[in-house]
């Protein structure tokens, strides 16, 4: 099984890398960026007797170690691997 | 009768809202005294900030004054933003400790990051170029997970912050105890250069000068970070407080550093404040209070980062890199340039007036119309109880008998060594850059780190210390301590002590015990800073530091910045060459109150701390200053936490030196445990070639100081003899490895 | 030698690199500012200095490498102009693609300030001509993504052509997983360009070239650059 | 219209930050975790004429800027917004 986790920030907090990289793409004459955030994407091998359990287990591990649950939220998608 | 509300929008305030904004009833009753109306929500949340313990000191006030703030150096003492003193050469130091507790229990490494960024700019908003970083950090015991997930983010924000902005960080201290379990402590130390002639201050100056603000765009982070915060004591509830955290943007405060000092340079910046601690309100009334003047500022020309902002969060906003400049009319532009080629937004937003009332519009709507001096001073000093905590009575009575000495010491010292308090700080310094700038003389792991003034002969030396142990058995004798302490480790390195900064982190002032252990470590401090004649420039208190009505001991942190005239004669802590003769300077005494020794093996914390004869203390500072001045010596080390043998077996292996061993050979009535690990203050362990010892001993009588031949460089293993028998005997890269790995093996672990 | 160091914002050695040249070797040392192109015919060496170019935000020297002043180091390079790129300067020339190869993040995840020893793996080249065969320089490195990384095949190329400059070693000169500090692949610490006129290092030999900090080692290099102007 | 933009490391690179995680939940007790890999993810606000625009733009954002080519890949998707 395939968990796909996206980290971003949440609304309200400053993303200074975002903000950097917004200006860049601007003077390289992006002008149609309106605004960048970025964040991280996880991608974790799983090993897991069934995507209920994948799911209970991505959670908590999002929340003890992925994410910075407090400047940062999580969403995730467990997906299938042969 | 009918109250006009013409232009106050905004809720009723409720008894409700102003207990929410941690204002007591006689404090509104104040407010609406002084103000002969309701304030509106946006009012009563600047008088909530601004009367909040962090930013009126309402209960450490009375105590602060007693402090010695003064000395021909100072040019600036407490109340701007850094101290600043005068260090020759038409140039001065500015200065200055800060705690960044709260905030970096709740998000470690942005707390830690937003705090050194907060301390930067609290020096160069007096026109200082920061070229030094130090911190002073305090954790849980490392067995807690949670300890090491602190300890990783808070060292990771300091160095993700202080390396990206190119000031080295170039020492600090580091201590773990249960005590700081619920409350770790992060105080930033920052040291800046600046012509003595071109120190800036926050005054708002003459009436039609224009307000300009600086920096990064206002959103909505932080509000009542300050206020409620750090005034408030931490329980299940703290969740629901939490504001939204500040982020850090290290680059966008290098870019500010270097546009503010391009800025500083021209005639017609007439004053400048940095937007901390409550943000636009405090900045804007501390600068037109300091003036005697008023402010008229439009808060619809703020730059902002969210959509949406009101004035309260506007206002309260604790956006980090934000500076609040007053510049002369008709210099708008020139401005605007200067900051545009730093990539930097900038707006002006309002101007000095001279009615002393703070008056803030917004979409053309007045919404605040305060007069300054009340809301700056207004907050009442607090005279809290005190009450001599119970727990003294039981904790400083011990017993030597009741802990059995040793034949041996080889156990005991390496599991010292090994103890994080002691054990080398490597894991933690390899991450902050403490190179860059070319001035770190004296690099981390040795007592005072060392930076040469270029274009100058001379060096500035600087050590942050506190024994909060001793403190917790004797909070007057250990904030002395820590005072005397810090000094010891700036002679060590040949310097001469010529100011201080403090950062006070307590718990909860409204206990009669902690305002007891607060009075008592204020005065203890002050009479040692009197007695060794060096000024308290500037400070900050953190109180509150408690969790579920624990508190942590008592934590008076001290940094001591030290004068050395000639760059050439900077002396480091470790043995040089194999043959040299090692020496004591003082004397040692049967005490093992308070010591690592007896936490470490006993697991216990109690007993009287060493006592400070700040006489006897004066004299082996300036002794052992004379031996350096007279390149007498090759190696100078206090001894501190682990005594004797800690400080012999440190000078063995100090980073940058080569690893050479020693032998002590000592004659001694003491117990062997007292003589090996005792923390007696006011000892020096120093080397120095073997030719030099008849010109050392005759100084030594001249002083006099108490001084002993102890022992030589050399060999592969650290021996010590008592009385003709070997107590203990190890190779010197055992040792080394044990002390080099320890902190770093504790703070890898992941579970 | 008349010397240009360039500063992007976030440029925090410039002023080191400055100090070196200009005050230390007395050479004549200029300030390329990031935003103005220029004409460096002139010029006997190019610096792009260390530090945190536009935060390190997305990637180590990515932004920077589109400033308008690259443009004009590419120009100069291309001619065979002498660039030395030390720690950002270093990524900022791999982003560039003057050099091959790029930097990720240290294998222990941290920061890493202290210092270590490099062998030379090459005397034959502007930067090192002066250092004699396998000698050691012992020389601070300071950077959180100074991992080097290129495909094995490119890797055995660089050495075939000479174009490995420096290794992590030991005090010894031996070269191993425990003297190399970071993870790079080969323990490299340092490459050029085929043409041998561009170089990039992780090491700082600017913070060991002033005879009152500890260690000269570092002058060889910019010494090496003199001779062969 | 907005940008979600995948980088990942390509196969055969070595992803440090990705193995200290994938240790670091192998000993919290996540024994499941197979495999770790960490990228970034990006949103990039366009105001672009139309979706076939803001296809090209970001696709040559990412080439010239976004991702290192020399060792990440991208891919990415453009969702309009109202
Ligand atoms: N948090 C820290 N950050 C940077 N350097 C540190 C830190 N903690 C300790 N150090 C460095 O490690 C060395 C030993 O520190 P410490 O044991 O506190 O010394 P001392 O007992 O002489 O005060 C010093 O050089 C100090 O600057
Ligand atoms: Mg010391």
């Amino acid at each position: 099984m395939l968990a796909q986790i996206h980290v971003t920030f949440k609304d309200g907090v400053l993303d200074p890398q975002g903000k950097t990289v917004h200006n860049a793409l601007n003077d390289l004459g992006y002008d149609e960026v309106l605004d960048v955030n970025i964040g991280k994407y996880l991608e974790i091998k799983l090993d897991s007797a069934s995507e209920e359990e994948a799911e209970i287990r991505v959670r908590e591990m999002c929340e003890r170690l992925l994410a910075n649950t407090v400047i940062e939220s999580f969403r995730f998608n467990i997906v299938p691997t042969e | 009768m009918d109250k006009p509300k013409k232009n106050r929008p905004g809720p009723e305030i409720t008894p409700e809202i102003v207990r929410e904004h941690g204002l007591t009833v006689e404090e509104f009753r104040r407010i609406l005294d002084l103000i002969g109306r309701t304030p509106n929500m946006t009012e009563l949340g600047i008088f909530s900030v601004m009367w909040s313990e962090h930013c009126s000191y309402k209960s450490s006030r009375p105590y602060l004054r007693k402090l010695p703030v003064e000395s021909p150096r100072v040019l600036q003492g407490p109340g701007e933003n850094a101290g600043v003193i005068d260090i020759g050469d038409g140039l001065a130091v500015a200065f200055k400790i800060e705690s960044h507790n709260h905030p970096s229990f709740i998000e470690p490494h942005q707390g830690a990051a937003t705090g050194v960024g907060g301390i930067m700019r609290d020096v160069f908003t007096m026109g200082a170029r920061p070229i030094a970083l130090m911190n002073s950090l305090r954790f849980g015991e490392l067995e807690e997970p949670r300890t090491r997930f602190l300890l990783n983010g808070v060292v990771d924000g300091i160095s993700s912050y202080g390396n990206c902005t190119g000031v080295p960080t170039v020492g600090g201290e580091i201590y773990f105890d249960a005590c700081y379990n619920g409350n770790n402590l992060v105080n930033a130390f920052c040291l800046g250069l600046v012509k003595s002639d071109r120190i800036f201050l926050a005054g708002a100056g003459g009436v039609g000068n224009q307000i300009l603000y600086v920096g990064s765009k206002t959103g909505r982070d932080g509000i009542h970070g300050a206020s409620l915060l750090a005034s408030s004591v931490f329980d299940e509830n703290t969740e629901d407080k939490r504001p939204t955290v500040q982020v850090g943007d290290p680059f966008t405060e290098k870019l500010l550093i270097e546009a503010c000092l391009e800025l500083f340079e021209c005639d017609w910046v007439v004053g400048v404040q940095d937007m901390g601690a409550a943000g636009l309100t405090s900045s804007s009334f501390e600068m037109a209070h300091r003036a005697e003047t008023g402010v008229f500022m439009d808060l619809s020309k703020v730059p902002l980062r969210e959509e949406g902002m009101i004035p309260y969060e506007i206002l309260l906003s604790e956006s980090q890199e934000r500076m609040l400049f007053v510049i002369k009319p008709g210099h708008e532009k020139e401005a605007l340039v200067i900051l545009d080629k730093w990539g930097l937004d900038a707006a002006i937003i309002g101007e000095v007036v001279e009615e002393p009332n703070d008056r803030i519009q917004f979409l053309g709507q007045e919404v605040v119309n305060l007069p300054i001096i009340p809301v700056v001073d207004g907050a009442l000093d607090l005279k809290r109880p005190t009450k001599r905590p119970e727990y003294l009575d039981e904790v400083v009575h011990i017993s030597l008998t009741e802990f059995p000495d040793f034949s041996r010491g080889d156990a005991a010292l390496k599991k010292l060594l090994a103890c994080p308090n002691i054990a080398s700080k490597e894991w933690v310094y390899e991450q902050y850059d403490h190179m860059v700038r070319l001035n770190t003389l004296v690099l981390p792991g040795s007592d005072a780190a060392v930076l040469r003034i270029k274009d100058t002969d001379k060096a500035i030396a600087i050590s942050v210390d506190c024994n909060s142990r001793y403190c917790y058995l004797d909070p007057y004798e250990g904030a002395a301590i820590a005072v005397a302490e810090a000094c010891r480790n700036v002679v060590c390195s040949g310097a001469e002590p010529i100011g201080l900064t403090n950062c006070l982190n307590f718990g909860n002032p409204e206990k009669p015990e902690i305002m007891w252990q607060f009075q008592q470590a204020v005065e203890g401090m002050g009479d040692a800073c009197r007695f060794f004649d060096i000024p308290v420039v500037s400070g900050n208190v953190s109180l509150y530091n408690e969790t579920k009505g624990e508190a942590i001991y008592p934590t008076p942190t001290v940094a001591v910045v030290g004068l050395i005239e000639d760059q050439t004669k900077v002396m480091t802590q470790g043995f040089k060459k194999s043959g040299d003769q090692i020496a004591l300077i003082g004397f040692t005494m049967e005490e093992l109150g308070g010591t690592e020794y007896l936490k470490t093996m006993f697991d216990r914390s109690a007993g009287k701390p060493p006592v400070l004869d700040r006489k006897h203390e004066k004299q082996v500072q300036d002794f052992c200053r004379e031996l350096i001045q007279r390149g007498l010596i090759s190696s100078a080390h206090d001894c501190s936490e682990g005594g004797l043998a800690v400080a012999v077996a440190e000078s063995c292996f100090s980073p940058g030196c080569q690893t050479l061993g020693a032998t002590l050979t000592l004659e001694s009535t003491l117990r062997n445990d007292t003589l090996l690990f005792g923390e007696t203050q006011s000892r020096f362990v120093i080397s120095f070639p073997e030719e030099r010892i008849n010109e050392i001993e005759d100084l030594a009588m001249a002083f006099p100081v108490d001084f002993s031949l102890i022992g030589k460089v050399g060999g592969s293993h650290f021996t010590i003899m008592v009385n003709g028998k070997e107590i203990v005997k190890q190779e010197i890269d055992v040792l080394k490895q044990i002390w080099k790995t320890s902190l770093g093996n504790y703070a890898g672990q992941t579970t | 030698m008349k010397c240009g160091i360039v500063v992007f914002p976030g440029s925090n050695c410039d002023h080191d690199c400055y100090h070196i040249l200009k005050h230390i070797l007395n050479q004549e040392t200029h300030w390329l500012w990031h935003k103005e192109e220029a004409n460096l015919e002139s010029f006997d060496l190019v610096v792009l200095p260390g530090g945190f170019s536009y935060g390190d935000y997305l990637r180590p020297g990515a932004i920077a490498s589109f400033s308008p002043i690259m443009n004009s180091v590419i120009t100069f390079a291309k001619a065979g102009g002498k660039v030395l790129g030390i720690c950002n300067g270093f990524q900022v020339l791999l982003e560039s693609e003057l050099l091959p190869g790029t930097l990720i993040q240290n294998q222990s995840r941290k920061f890493i300030c202290k210092n270590v020893t490099v062998r030379i793996e090459n005397p034959d080249t502007p930067f090192t001509q002066n250092c004699g065969e396998n000698r050691i320089l012992e020389i601070p490195v300071a950077h959180h993504q100074g991992s080097y990384y290129i495909d094995p095949f490119s890797l055995n190329q660089l050495e075939e052509n000479g174009q490995i400059l420096f290794r992590y070693c030991d005090t010894k000169g031996k070269v191993s997983a425990e003297s190399n500090p970071n993870g790079s692949v080969g323990s490299v610490a340092g490459v050029t360009n085929e043409q041998k006129n561009v170089m990039g290092m992780m090491p700082h030999p600017e913070r060991c070239a002033d005879p009152q900090l500890t260690g000269i080692d570092g002058q060889i290099i910019f010494q090496s650059l003199i001779s062969n102007s």
